[in-house]
């Protein structure tokens, strides 16, 4: 135990580099992140809000069963996303479709785990995003292990492990951070502090003087951020990035946001908070910002900004078409992916339902 | 809930979410050591609305919310219990009671036993368990069976509002911890209660319809389906007989075994996967215990040994009447 | 444990944990993503010393201790296990993998059928179980049922040392994760081993000595009192069978069924508390499939429906020779 | 979130007030604890020791199954049950039998655990002391709900929640801490840091600046202490009572000491740490430095000496007494206390025990 606790300490305020307007914010250089960079970042953001809405709308035309929507959280999503390799993991939870999409993941297979055919719908190897944890914080140590893999082999990669404000309370959030400090693992651990777990505001779920700060009882580094800002983001959590790359360990990133909308299309948000606090939440809002700080910075014309939107609508029809391409899921694969082979049990079981099928048809 | 509505005794319709959420004001009213907490317990009223109300007519100290960790949650109410009070607390859905496992298992099932009736941990732990709700993952296990063969806990679960209702009292007066399953599917579903007339104590069964070829076995969610299957099948001609549990633990014996052994025939009927589980240890004490009046072996109708499935495949795994009526089809009749 | 005696192969005399320890240290020669961690695992090599050596052999890559968190464990197994490796990890005693309770059911179990096969985390989990060495509360219980209970996992538990090496090998092996439950009481106790001759797959079990009046079923710690009480039996002229599941899931149907059909009578001995554990699922499978061959209920001798006994007070818990006899002098002979 | 961190951190170093020699340490004023109270302490320490040193005898005569020793770690015994009010609460380990018994707990009843009789002996409500824990960190929880309790009803209770370094990496743990923040219970956590979880040192625990800083993140103060000194542990711990008393909420107390014998007596400690590593904190031994504190203040002679001595050997004495006089368990407590009525299920099979008794009679 040698780390002198300064060091782990975040800052005072949230790292802030454009204010609510888009202007920089005083006393602080913009982090040199190019403009091509945050070009990309941008139209992610625009293609994230775009999904967010079409997903909502997909819930009401009861297409989508359930959606846990990050809308007012895009710029957090955007950037978990952007900053990292094409080699490195993200491990989001159900309420990072957003993220899962900027990182490129197919939005339709995405949607697979809220339209009700299967657990998840992606195949996490591939764009190496781990399949959306719904039990809290449990994902946070798978993350360890796969950082820990990659440490072992001598791979450069970098893992990003998403949860909420909520899942900070579980024991799994403690034993990921103690692991990956004590095996000094290279995992960026991002807390999206929305305010909320379901009902429940953040002053009845932590004491602490920020949830940043519960990186010094692990001596992992605590950052705060304005979690609305992508530009504070994809500097605080692009840096975490690169010293957990370069051997420096963990990092615990709290981006503080808000959630917009209720918890999900089935929770009644009215019943615990205000509309005035909502409301004064819609001017920090992520995209205005940036948008007014690229148009000041001479980077976005209208013309621009409509190709944007024609790509982000693109992904939205995509969404929509995927979603109506209906392909019944198969019954055997309740049976099939419960182990490597079917068990002798498994196989009498599934030929009940076969059966039942068989007779279905006969019918 | 208006409480013009909540405060009338008598007979009322009410539905299961309904009758619960009324056991726990009348047993709030009658005794002030009970305290209700939990995820979203409070101002929300739960996720399915159990507590609605009770904070805003209780208080903020008997109803409350507490940070989002299960074990804490369970952990926390266990000293409280010890000093004195009488925690209701709600684990959100199924799978997320997991992480206060060792909390229930360690503790709350074996601290009276380990001071040799000293100190005593009364306290009820709500468990809204099943599908049929349309669920992801994660929000439809069933999990009694890891209660079940815990000794130290008791474990019920309701079929009706009724006996949801006088269960729920009867847990919270109860001077044991009792793990109360609530089957979430039958929420919705609406009954008359007799808010005068108690049900019988934890660990009494119930033969909910009376027959003489074979005896269903049921608790919690399965026992709608297996009523419809004895009323499709007293259409061909078949008197099927219902049997309640109502108690997994205490398991009433008595019950059950006079019920198989009027018929000689059994089926037990459960949503849970179906190994090492309750219906296991129906299905073997029952063939054990009426062995000569047995005319076929005690089958089983449960949920299939996979992880439950997603909403749109659910139906699979559920026990429905066609299957409960194929494995009554199958009890040997010919022989 | 020398590195000499270590290296030879063909048949050796050695204890279940040396077998264990052999397997663990085979298993990682063969195959460099084997990686064991837990608790005291490394420099101690473990409490019950089976992984003695290995943090010396294999370096501290390969063999390491973690902080102490058993759900911490498992969750960085599982990603471990995503990335690639193959973990090996020790729960220090059966009470204490129940804070890992939420990790084995909700992602080790599920994470495959998840992802419909794209991400497999195949992992052993080691629970040292069982009573019978005088353990203080805590660290005796029998906690297969759990496990068994929930699908995605393989449950197996050797009930000798050559089944204890080619177990842990097959697991080590095995696509899937296994939960190995390892009976404490048998650490000890010496067989031979034969390091050339492998034991058939998971999910077979094994008849382990002949009979014709009554089967006995037992795994892991009670097949040693089954084979003693067939022992007594024999001296009073009754033939008992033995069969030794090795397995718990997959179950071998097959075997079972083979062997209880061909004597009638069958005993299932378990030492868990009885209610809704493996020892109700054997009963009430074998009630099932063999009832026309049945002359007598299946019985089970099993551990009470209570926690754990104190050291002073365990043998009663503990299924001996003389319950099993009772239990078969009890399988209706005159009928 | 209003706290501001820097009235949780812990001071740089341990307070200390007793040099391991004895003399009070430069620079720091002496706690008024008052000299009654300090032999009071000092008495205890020495029948902590005895009690320990009878304990570890015991176990190799057999009369004891295994014996988790709190040899070396006196001083944080005493302290944690001294400072305590007759309405307070104890949550011990089972490392801390010593500090049961300095709480008045019938040392004979304590033993009961260890001997294999029963789970506990004594009835924790007749002295305020909780069952000894044996999975870790999970009774910190139950310290918070009877702390809670108390403030529900009003009443003035603190308790003192012991764990070691190893549990503090328990999920428990960290769900306890910010439990008892939240609710601001009355609860002082008290970790033994004796640098060992069974094997596994404080370096492979924990990359913490100290295990008292974990109280940061959830908005507990944390202190540091000399664990070794009894002093500075009564005074430390006391304000921490104190402090709760008076609803200033939870504290999180680090003791820095050392376990110096193995794990227990299974235990083989050569195979883990160097016998000079345990030679080293020989001189840091806490009865060595009272002793010399008290007498080089004049209040302890060789005659009090002496009657110290002959009270702690009373106490031997009494546990040898009560551990001959062998009444054996009855097995039907194994079916009396598992529910509130044996269920019928439990009636049939203790039926199935009494008559195995009656027939082992009759042979
Ligand atoms: C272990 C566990 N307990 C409870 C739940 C139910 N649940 C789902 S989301 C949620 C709130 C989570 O809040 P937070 O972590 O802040 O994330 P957010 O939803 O705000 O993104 C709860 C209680 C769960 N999924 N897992
Ligand atoms: C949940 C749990 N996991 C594992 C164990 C086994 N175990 C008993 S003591 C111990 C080490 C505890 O170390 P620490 O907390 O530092 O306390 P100490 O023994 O040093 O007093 C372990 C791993 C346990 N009792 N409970
Ligand atoms: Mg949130
Ligand atoms: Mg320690």
């Amino acid at each position: 135990m040698t780390v002198d606790f300064e060091v782990l300490l975040p800052s005072r305020e949230p790292v802030r580099h454009l204010e609510a307007d888009g202007t920089p914010a005083a006393g602080r250089d913009l982090p040199p992140l190019g403009d091509t960079v945050l070009l990309e970042a941008y139209a992610a953001l625009v293609s994230a809000r775009r999904f967010n809405e079409q997903a909502h709308a997909l819930v009401r035309q009861g297409r989508l069963a359930v959606y846990p929507s990050s809308f007012g959280q895009e710029a957090c999503q955007v950037a978990a996303a952007l900053v990292l390799g094409d080699g490195d993991w993200l491990f989001p939870t159900y309420r990072d479709c957003a993220a899962v999409v900027a990182r490129g993941v197919d939005p339709v297979e995405v949607l697979v785990l809220l339209k009700g055919d299967w657990h998840s719908g992606y195949d996490p190897r591939e764009r190496k995003v781990a399949p959306q944890a719904t039990p809290l914080a449990t994902q946070l140590l798978h993350a360890v292990g796969v950082a820990h893999a990659a440490t072992l082999r001598g791979e450069p990669t970098v893992v990003m492990a998403l949860c909420g404000d909520g899942a900070t309370s579980e024991g799994d959030f403690h034993e990921a951070l103690n692991f990956a400090a004590v095996f000094r693992a290279p995992v960026v651990f991002f807390v999206q502090n929305n305010e909320y777990a379901i009902s429940v505001p953040l002053a009845r779920q932590s004491a602490a003087p920020s949830l940043a700060h519960k990186g010094v009882g692990y001596g992992v580094p605590g950052e705060r951020v304005d979690g609305n800002d992508l530009i504070a983001l994809m500097s605080v959590l692009g840096t975490a990035v690169e010293r957990a790359r370069a051997g420096g360990g963990p990092q615990l990133v709290e981006g503080h946001t808000y959630r917009m909308q209720a918890h999900t299309n089935a929770d009644d948000a009215t019943r615990y908070r205000q509309d005035a606090e909502v409301e004064a939440w819609v001017e920090r809002d992520p995209l205005r910002r940036m948008e007014a700080f690229l148009r000041a910075r001479g980077l976005l014309d209208d013309e621009l900004a409509e190709e944007l939107k024609e790509t982000a609508d693109e992904v939205a029809a995509r969404v929509r078409d995927g979603l109506n391409s209906d392909v019944p899921p198969r019954p055997d694969d309740l049976f099939d992916h419960v182990y490597a082979q079917r068990t002798p049990q498994l196989a009498e079981q599934a030929a009940v339902v076969a059966d039942e099928l068989a007779r279905e048809e006969d019918r | 809930m208006s409480s013009d509505v909540m405060s009338a005794a008598g007979v009322q319709k009410l539905t299961m979410a309904q009758a619960l959420n009324r056991a726990l004001r009348d047993a709030m009213t009658a005794d002030d050591r009970v305290l209700v907490f939990g995820e979203d317990v409070g101002p929300l009223g739960g996720v399915f609305r159990i507590t609605d109300g009770l904070t805003a007519d209780f208080g903020d100290q008997r109803c409350f919310d507490t940070p989002l960790a299960e074990s804490g949650i369970v952990g926390m109410a266990i000293g409280l219990a010890m000093n004195g009070m009488r925690p209701v607390v709600e684990m959100q859905f199924d799978a997320f009671a997991y992480p206060a496992f060792e909390q229930i298992t360690s503790h709350v099932a074996k601290l009276r036993n380990r001071t040799r009736g000293a100190l005593a941990v009364p306290m009820v732990i709500r468990v809204p368990y099943g599908g049929g709700i349309g669920g992801v993952e994660h929000h439809c296990d069933s999990s009694e069976a890891y209660y079940a063969h815990t000794p130290g806990l008791h474990v019920v679960t309701p079929a009706d509002a009724h006996d949801a209702y006088w269960l729920m009292r009867e847990a919270i007066a109860s001077d044991d911890p009792v793990v109360f399953m609530e089957p979430k599917k039958l929420y919705w579903s609406k009954q008359e209660v007799d808010l005068d007339a108690p049900a019988p104590g934890i660990g009494t069964a119930r033969v909910v319809r009376d027959g003489t070829d074979a005896t269903l076995i049921a608790y919690g969610p399965t026992v709608a389906p297996a009523l419809e299957a004895a009323e499709a099948a007293a259409q061909d001609g078949r008197s099927l007989q219902v049997v309640d549990l109502r108690s997994i633990v205490p398991f009433d014996d008595e019950t059950v075994t006079l019920a198989v052994r009027s018929t000689g025939r059994a089926v037990v009927i459960a949503e849970a996967a179906g190994f090492a589980s309750v219906a296991s240890e129906i299905a073997a004490r029952v063939s054990e215990r009426c062995f000569h009046h047995l005319a076929a072996p005690v089958t089983r109708v449960t949920g299939f040994d996979i992880p439950f499935p997603p909403p749109k495949l659910e139906h699979f795994q559920l026990p429905g009447v066609d299957r409960i009526l194929d494995a009554v089809d199958a009890l040997q009749w010919e022989d």
